[in-house]
């Protein structure tokens, strides 16, 4: 798909470029009035041409920064890349930031424009407008209820659009002048500053070079053979590096399609709809997703059920080898081609996968049982392994050589070490310029011979080559014996039980491993619908003592499983709790990306700690917490703490020995 | 809670008005000489306690019974009787106090069947659904999608209607007079049997379609809140006769109403 | 002109011509009322009380009549044959209840009419199954009804009254009264005047739907029974007889699906309203109108009272 | 289970619109129609043809013209008999008059009296509902059965009083009468059945055919919205009786060869009546269920005796034969109330949602 000349070196160039080679293919899809509305290539290059005019006639300038807040949907894209064209620098915010941290983040930014989704925005961003002194003008895409606003810094996105189509109609020299525009931007330009979700502390503004981004774009591009004819759902957070990575960079240059879901409500139906043929999900929706298909076929029929659950079965014992071209016995394959028309196909379809080519997951380490479910009914599931700074991934897993516990080798042109400590650098071309705004923090992220610290710890798998991850490399941690102690190892294997939806791991420093749980509300509520658990809340649920067994049947699992990697075994789970509540991003108790915030919870619920170190049967605790509406209030509860039976280690030593 | 722009409205020019009209059913008076006007996009109130001929009052409006005695004037022309047709070919649209959607149809056709007056390709064209037909049907169709997407009802759209819950049977009948583009919109009870949260969504949408279509809407309504946040001017029957004709604040004060709903013989 | 004429003035003339002819056309054209009046009943009670249009009464009059006969000639008694008969339709009426209209309840009025299309089905050929196709003669004698005729000596003219026409109206005004009386004042005969108004009121009255069914339906079938020998006296016992009960359908458009006394006026006026037509204007049209002359009676009728003669105003309420 | 629906999205309103939204079942519809234009005429044998396939269609189009009076417009009608039977004495006079003229093109024009006649006594559905109605179309079976043995003019008076099918061709073929083959009459009578059923699906899918159903559904309303009833429910008989009159020219020119009054008796009302409830009410796909399931039934009950050896005679077969339909009938409307098209319909959404139960 290289384009005859030189090739471009920022989105709104490739955009022209696709615009004329892909002019007539679907650029952009969204489901809105009950139907998928499409653009071609043309089409969208037309009307940010004429948004970028109409911005420029509102006041936007080269290098001027703009807020893009919503979810995902056409004219914030268009916003995007009409930012672009003009040279000023988008900068797009988590719609589902409160208006405080929203704040934070455009206060730091500078931003001078804000482009939003609808009402809920410009509500959110003209609460805290005293804050934004230098905030100038807002574009909104959604007209509803914002009709009787005061408009005179408020505009439509679709009047700024209709006013660059007049302007340009008038006038031929305004088209010259933002060709000129495009053409005038370089390489070196920063093309977009991406907060991070901030897992620690305050989020930081990484700012990403057009070079960089397209670089980085098209070696994975290649890695993929991605094209023009392949499909996506933009369904993921706007403002997070994967989205505008893997939709609108890779996007723009492979020439896909990208499509947006008429609301996040539906974003399910619609994946089902658009049947996309590249897929990114986290492993938190994979495993939703599995845990909804095992309820729903609960429910199936007695022939049904056992028709599925044998083929499933058929599929763990082949569909990996099929799908990695190992030998499989003949009947093997017979089986497994039977069960692909009977199960694996119509699921996969009734699930919105069944077109999918290439689908990757990252984010946090993916269970064993959840990725070769996936990639068993054929579906060719990968990881990768990256992060904001390195403007997305450095390693991603090649087709045929995929295990569950790497996340691959590197890539073309990035080059990776693993330093004394254990940490992960890397040197990659999509690699971040810098911190916006702060020299110390990019300095602290870098090492003296310019790579990039990842902060993770992990090691190069001898026999695949591939990199593995165990943990942030500053929470491994050691218990009073000397065993090593990766929390969040522990926890994956813990969160790899559909019952348990969430996992903090206590142990540095200590005597033991003790772990908070978090069951998943889905898995267990089936659960004890079938075994007439009564139960009025979710604290109830909780705290209920067959709930108790089962995690107790979980944890034990995973203990067992502990004990196989020798270096693991004395980190066994020797006490536990579950949570009256489930772990929320607006209590703080979770990352916008949903990663634990172990340090914050370790504060907020430390009675529970306590008591579990100190031995007692139970624990109190009375503490804030944020409700589906926003309101405030306080929940107090009195939790039960289970011991769980491990094996000594020693008596493991021996047998090994 | 009405924007000034409302108050003007007050003293807009009268879109319809209703004069002595009386209607009985055998002996049965339903309505004894009854006069008031509906003004161009105003909220009109008509309150009563049951059995006031509040009901029977809309359907002389659309021509569904035909009055005794009386005319109504409607844009300026006054008919002794209204045929229903005539009513909605004029455009007066109505709902109806317990639901009278298609049951046996999708929300969408529901809706869909609202644009009826509006198109016009013919049978011939219908038989083989091709050319003009079929642009019709989607031009139609988009205005359709535009009105679910007012009422928040995209996820029901090809749901029968049979097997929605009254809340949302309520808003695609709401839908369906939409559809009709009327000039006055007459709505029996919109709010009746509604939990609180579902009458909000309703207020809010008759506010919006008056705002923003500036539609005139005649409404019946028990719940006294809900008539003093929305209407302009309120009419009150009582046993089938007028007895208080003036804004909400006024009519809450007016000791013949109160009687009525307190039930004082007269 | 003269069609005109022939259709407008002529009968009239032959009418004042020959009064005894006129009486003789109008006794005959009574009788047959009644019989359809007592089909029309068998329908009305069903209607009334199940909403069910039992499109099956005209085989029931048949299947009745075909059991009578069909008993005597395996040697049974008359009477013991009539007695068995109507233990026979009071088991039909039980089988349907639980076969037919209780699987059936809260379904349309349409698929319930469909229902008595298969139990016509049904009957007509399980009937022939044990009775044989052909035509077979009513017992009449043996159950002791009068045959031959009383001749009247009026209006310059004989007028011929089958004698057992006169029983058949008879009878008919018997049955009438009686059932009159039995909805009056038996317990579940006003219960059953409550279902006719709502399901639910029955139910508070305190008497099980299912009764209720298997009285009228076994009521009918005795109406049916009645009609059938009567009917089977003047012509013969067949499959043929089933037709008699289409012939009821205009009396209750005409009467109103819902009003015993209309059923009964209704027939008399189809009854003598077709005799008329078929005697004075039939030839013009050639013979066979009665076939349709009834409908069109009744549809001319229905034109300016929709709801019926006796059926009360509907008042449409939004 | 069959279906892929997965990116099978709609970027168009007419695409949303269209007759089959889904990819498998366009395939499904192409396959039938392969099967019935290629595999029937070279496999099936004349009795096949004659006595099931053909009889199947052309009942199935009479039951669509009834089901869009009764299914889709809610007026119920057992005048259905007589409609057909007008189709088919205007057919014949037509062909009588005009011999130069394509058969088919009669069979067509026969649709039209049939329409008239059916409009007429369409007229007192204005004024009454229901069983009422149901009754005044009978008053039109009557009379219309009446005429056809009374006025001998409309069957030539022919001594047999009825109609003799004269030899008809096309592209020099015979396509009616004793020379024509069963396959050419079941080719023509698939076309026609096949191009009135689409056009019966766009009837309903259009503004036309929701009005037809706002009647059915809540005639106030209907009529509150500007819609007249009169007009569309006048329609509506105007259109059965065509699809009613169609059939019958049909049943008569390209599938018995002769006809007479009986043909178009009460009975024949009433067996169409019965395919349209048991098919499903409103549902195209159920008429041609339902014609297949009444007709088939009492072919097969006719011919299992024999196949399992035990041989009884014509007559109680004949009678055994009503039983087990009228059985059947209860049987079916307990089992499924909306016929069968409703039992499709749930296996098909079973398929979707394979291998998920809901």
């Amino acid at each position: 798909m290289a384009s005859e000349n030189t090739p471009a070196d920022t989105f709104p160039k490739l955009l022209v470029r696709n615009a004329r080679i892909f002019a007539e293919r679907p650029a952009l899809r969204h489901k809105d009035l009950g139907i998928w509305q499409t653009w071609t290539w043309a089409q969208v290059l037309e009307a940010v041409r004429a948004y970028a005019v109409g911005l420029s006639r509102l006041g936007v300038r080269r290098g001027d920064t703009i807020a893009i807040v919503g979810a995902n949907r056409p004219k914030l894209y268009w916003s995007v890349m009409a930012a672009q064209m003009l040279g000023a620098v988008p900068v797009p915010v988590y719609a589902d930031a409160v208006a405080d941290e929203l704040a934070n983040v455009l206060v730091h930014a500078e931003v001078k424009f804000a482009a939003v989704e609808d009402q809920e925005q410009v509500d959110k961003i003209l609460s805290v407008a005293d804050r934004l002194p230098k905030l100038e003008r807002m574009f909104y895409d959604q007209k509803k209820g914002l009709r009787d606003y005061d408009h005179s810094k408020l505009h439509c996105i679709d009047d700024v659009i209709a006013d660059g189509r007049n302007a340009l109609a008038l006038d031929a020299k305004v088209g010259a002048w933002i060709d000129g525009e495009i053409a005038a931007g370089k390489g070196s330009d920063t093309s977009i500053i991406l907060y991070t979700s901030g897992t620690t502390g305050q989020s930081k503004g990484v700012v990403l070079s057009a070079q960089g981004c397209i670089d980085a774009g098209s070696d994975t591009v290649a890695f993929d053979r991605l094209n023009e004819h392949d499909e996506a759902l933009a369904y993921l957070p706007l403002a997070w590096v994967g989205d505008h990575y893997l939709n609108y960079v890779q996007g723009l240059i492979a020439g896909f399609c990208i499509a947006c879901p008429e609301s996040t409500d539906t974003a399910m139906q619609d994946l089902r709809e658009i049947g996309p043929s590249f897929y990114f999900a986290p492993p938190r929706t994979f495993e939703q997703m599995l845990t909804r298909v095992m309820i729903r076929m609960e429910d199936a029929g007695f022939f049904k059920r056992h028709l599925f659950h044998f083929f499933i079965d058929v599929a763990r014992r082949y569909g990996e080898k099929i799908l990695n071209g190992q030998p499989v016995p003949l009947h093997g394959r017979l089986v497994y081609a039977i069960g692909k028309v009977l199960v694996y196909g119509p699921l996969k379809n009734v699930l919105g996968l069944s077109r999918v080519r290439v689908a990757y997951t990252a984010g946090e380490a993916i269970g064993p049982d959840l990725f070769s479910f996936y990639r068993s009914l054929g579906m060719n599931l990968k990881q990768l392994y990256g992060q904001t700074e390195a403007f997305l991934y450095v390693t991603a897993q090649p087709d045929g050589q995929i295990y569950a516990d790497t996340v691959g080798a590197k890539l073309p042109n990035v080059d990776i070490r693993i330093a004394d400590n254990g940490e992960v650098q890397f040197k990659s071309p999509g690699m971040f310029v810098s911190y916006f705004k702060d020299e110390a923090k990019t300095k602290e992220a870098m090492t003296a011979d310019g790579y990039v610290k990842t902060g993770d710890a992990g090691f190069f798998d001898e026999k695949t080559g591939h990199l593995k991850i165990i943990d942030r490399a500053k929470d491994v941690g050691r218990l009073k014996d000397g065993t090593l102690f990766p929390p969040k190892y522990i926890e994956n294997k813990l969160k790899f039980h559909p019952n348990i939806r969430e996992a903090v791991a206590y142990g540095d420093g200590r005597d033991f491993v003790a772990a908070m749980i978090n069951i998943d509300l889905a898995a267990v509520g089936a659960w004890a619908e079938r075994h007439n658990v009564v139960y009025g809340s979710y604290q109830e649920l909780a705290g209920h003592p067959l709930v108790y067994d089962l995690i107790a049947r979980d944890i034990d699992e995973t203990n067992r499983s502990l004990l196989d990697e020798k270096v693991m075994a004395g980190a066994q789970i020797k006490r536990f709790l579950i949570l009256p509540k489930e772990l929320d991003a607006d209590d703080g108790e979770l990352t916008r990306t949903q990663k634990v915030r172990r340090r914050f919870i370790a504060e907020r619920y430390a009675p529970f700690i306590k008591a579990l170190y100190d031995g007692s049967r139970e624990a109190d605790i009375a503490t804030e917490v944020t409700f589906e509406d926003g309101r405030k209030g306080v929940l107090s509860a009195r939790v039960k703490i289970r011991d769980v039976a491990t094996t000594p280690v020693a008596r493991d030593l021996e047998k090994a020995a | 809670m009405r924007a000034p722009a409302d108050s003007a409205a007050v003293a807009g020019e009268v879109l319809l008005s209703v004069q002595n009209v009386s209607l009985s059913f055998g002996g049965v008076k339903a309505i004894q000489n009854v006069s008031f006007d509906i003004r161009k996009s105003e909220v009109r109130a008509i309150i009563g306690p049951n059995g006031a001929g509040k009901t029977s009052m809309l359907n002389v409006i659309n021509g569904f019974y035909q009055p005794q005695s009386g005319s109504i004037t409607f844009k300026g022309v006054a008919r002794s009787n209204m045929r229903p047709y005539d009513a909605a070919h004029g455009g007066i649209a109505r709902t109806f106090q317990n639901v009278a959607l298609f049951r046996g149809m999708s929300a969408l056709d529901n809706i869909m069947a609202g644009r009826t007056l509006k198109m016009r390709r013919g049978f011939f064209w219908q038989l083989v659904r091709f050319g003009p037909a079929v642009a019709e049907e989607v031009e139609h169709r988009l205005k359709v999608e535009e009105i679910i997407d007012f009422l928040e009802i995209p996820a029901i759209r090809k749901v029968p209607v049979g097997r929605l819950p009254y809340g949302l049977q309520k808003r695609v009948e709401l839908g369906r007079a939409l559809a009709m583009e009327p000039d006055l919109l007459l709505l029996d009870e919109p709010m009746a049997g509604m939990n609180l949260e579902e009458k909000e969504d309703m207020s809010r949408f008759i506010v919006d379609v008056n705002e923003h279509y500036g539609t005139t809407i005649a409404l019946i309504e028990h719940d006294m809140g809900v008539v003093m946040d929305l209407s302009d001017r309120v009419v009150v029957l009582d046993h089938g006769a007028k007895i208080a004709d003036a804004t909400p604040q006024e009519v809450k004060r007016d000791q013949s109403v109160i009687d009525a709903y307190l039930g004082v013989a007269h | 002109m003269d069609l005109l004429y022939r259709i407008f003035i002529d009968p009239f003339v032959q009418m004042g011509a020959a009064p005894d002819l006129l009486v003789q056309a109008l006794w005959e054209g009574f009788v047959a009322g009644v019989l359809y009046s007592l089909i029309a009943l068998g329908f009305v009670l069903i209607f009334k009380a199940s909403g069910v249009f039992n499109f099956a009464q005209g085989i029931m009059v048949v299947f009745a009549a075909l059991t009578l006969v069909g008993l005597y000639e395996h040697g049974v008694p008359a009477f013991l044959a009539l007695a068995l008969t109507i233990l026979v339709m009071l088991l039909l009426a039980f089988a349907v209840e639980r076969v037919v209209l209780r699987p059936l309840v809260n379904q349309a009025e349409i698929i319930l009419f469909m229902a008595t299309f298969g139990l016509t089905y049904f009957l007509i050929g399980l009937g022939e199954l044990i009775f044989g196709g052909d035509p077979k003669v009513m017992i009449s004698q043996q159950l002791l009804l009068p045959s031959g005729s009383y001749n009247i000596r009026m209006l310059g003219g004989f007028v011929q009254l089958q004698k057992i026409d006169v029983a058949a109206a008879i009878i008919a005004l018997l049955m009438v009264t009686t059932l009159a009386i039995f909805f009056q004042k038996t317990r579940i005969g006003r219960a059953l005047r409550a279902v006719a108004d709502s399901h639910r009121a029955a139910l508070s009255v305190g008497i099980s739907l299912e009764q209720i069914w298997v009285t009228v339906w076994f009521a009918s079938g005795i109406v049916a029974l009645a009609t059938g020998i009567m009917w089977g006296a003047r012509s013969n016992v067949s499959f043929a007889l089933d037709i008699i009960a289409l012939k009821a359908l205009p009396v209750l458009i005409l009467g109103g699906l819902t009003s015993i006394p209309g059923a009964i006026i209704g027939g008399v006026i189809i009854g003598m309203g077709e005799k008329l037509g078929e005697f004075y204007w039939g030839p013009l049209f050639g013979s066979g109108i009665e076939s349709w002359f009834a409908y069109v009676i009744a549809l001319v009728f229905l034109l300016f009272r929709p709801q019926g003669l006796f059926g009360e105003k509907i008042i449409e309420r939004v | 289970m069959l279906y892929r629906e997965a990116g099978q999205f709609k970027t168009s309103y007419a695409a949303d619109q269209a007759l089959f939204p889904i990819l498998q079942d366009r395939v499904g519809m192409l396959l039938i129609l392969a099967a019935a234009y290629v595999v029937v005429p070279l496999a099936a044998s004349n009795f096949m043809i004659d006595s099931i396939i053909a009889p199947v269609l052309i009942f199935a189009l009479a039951a669509i013209g009834l089901n869009l009076l009764t299914g889709y417009t809610g007026l119920l009608s057992l005048g259905t008999g007589g409609f057909m039977g007008v189709g088919a004495f205007a057919c014949y006079k037509l062909a009588t008059f005009f011999p130069g003229i394509n058969i088919v093109v009669h069979i067509l024009l026969a649709g039209f009296f049939s329409a008239a006649v059916g409009t007429l006594f369409g007229l007192p559905s204005l004024r009454i509902k229901g069983f009422y109605l149901a009754v005044a179309t009978l008053a039109a079976q009557f009379f219309l059965s009446w005429c056809f043995i009374r006025i001998p003019w409309l069957y030539n008076y022919n001594v047999s009083a009825s109609i003799e099918v004269p030899t008809r061709t096309l592209f020099d073929i015979p396509v009616t009468g004793p020379n024509a083959t069963p396959v050419t009459r079941y080719l023509i009578v698939l076309t026609i059945v096949s191009a009135m059923t689409w056009v019966a699906s766009n009837l309903i899918r259009g503004r036309i055919g929701r009005t037809w159903m706002a009647v059915r559904d809540m005639d106030i309303a209907a009529e509150l919205i500007g819609i007249k009833l009169l007009r569309t429910k006048l329609l509506a008989f105007a259109v059965s009786s065509f699809y009613c009159g169609v059939a019958g020219a049909m049943m008569v020119f390209l599938w018995l060869g002769n006809a007479e009054s009986e043909s178009f008796s009460i009975n024949q009302s009433f067996l169409v009546l019965f395919m349209v409830i048991i098919g499903g009410l409103g549902s195209l796909l159920g008429s041609f269920f339902g014609a297949a399931l009444i007709w088939g039934l009492p072919i097969v009950l006719r011919y299992a005796p024999n196949m399992f050896g035990l041989s009884i005679t014509t007559a109680t077969a004949e009678h055994i034969t009503f039983m087990t339909l009228g059985a059947l009938i209860i049987f079916f409307l307990i089992v499924e109330p909306n016929g069968l098209a409703r039992l499709w319909q749930i296996g098909k959404q079973k398929l979707r949602v394979w291998p998920f139960p809901y």
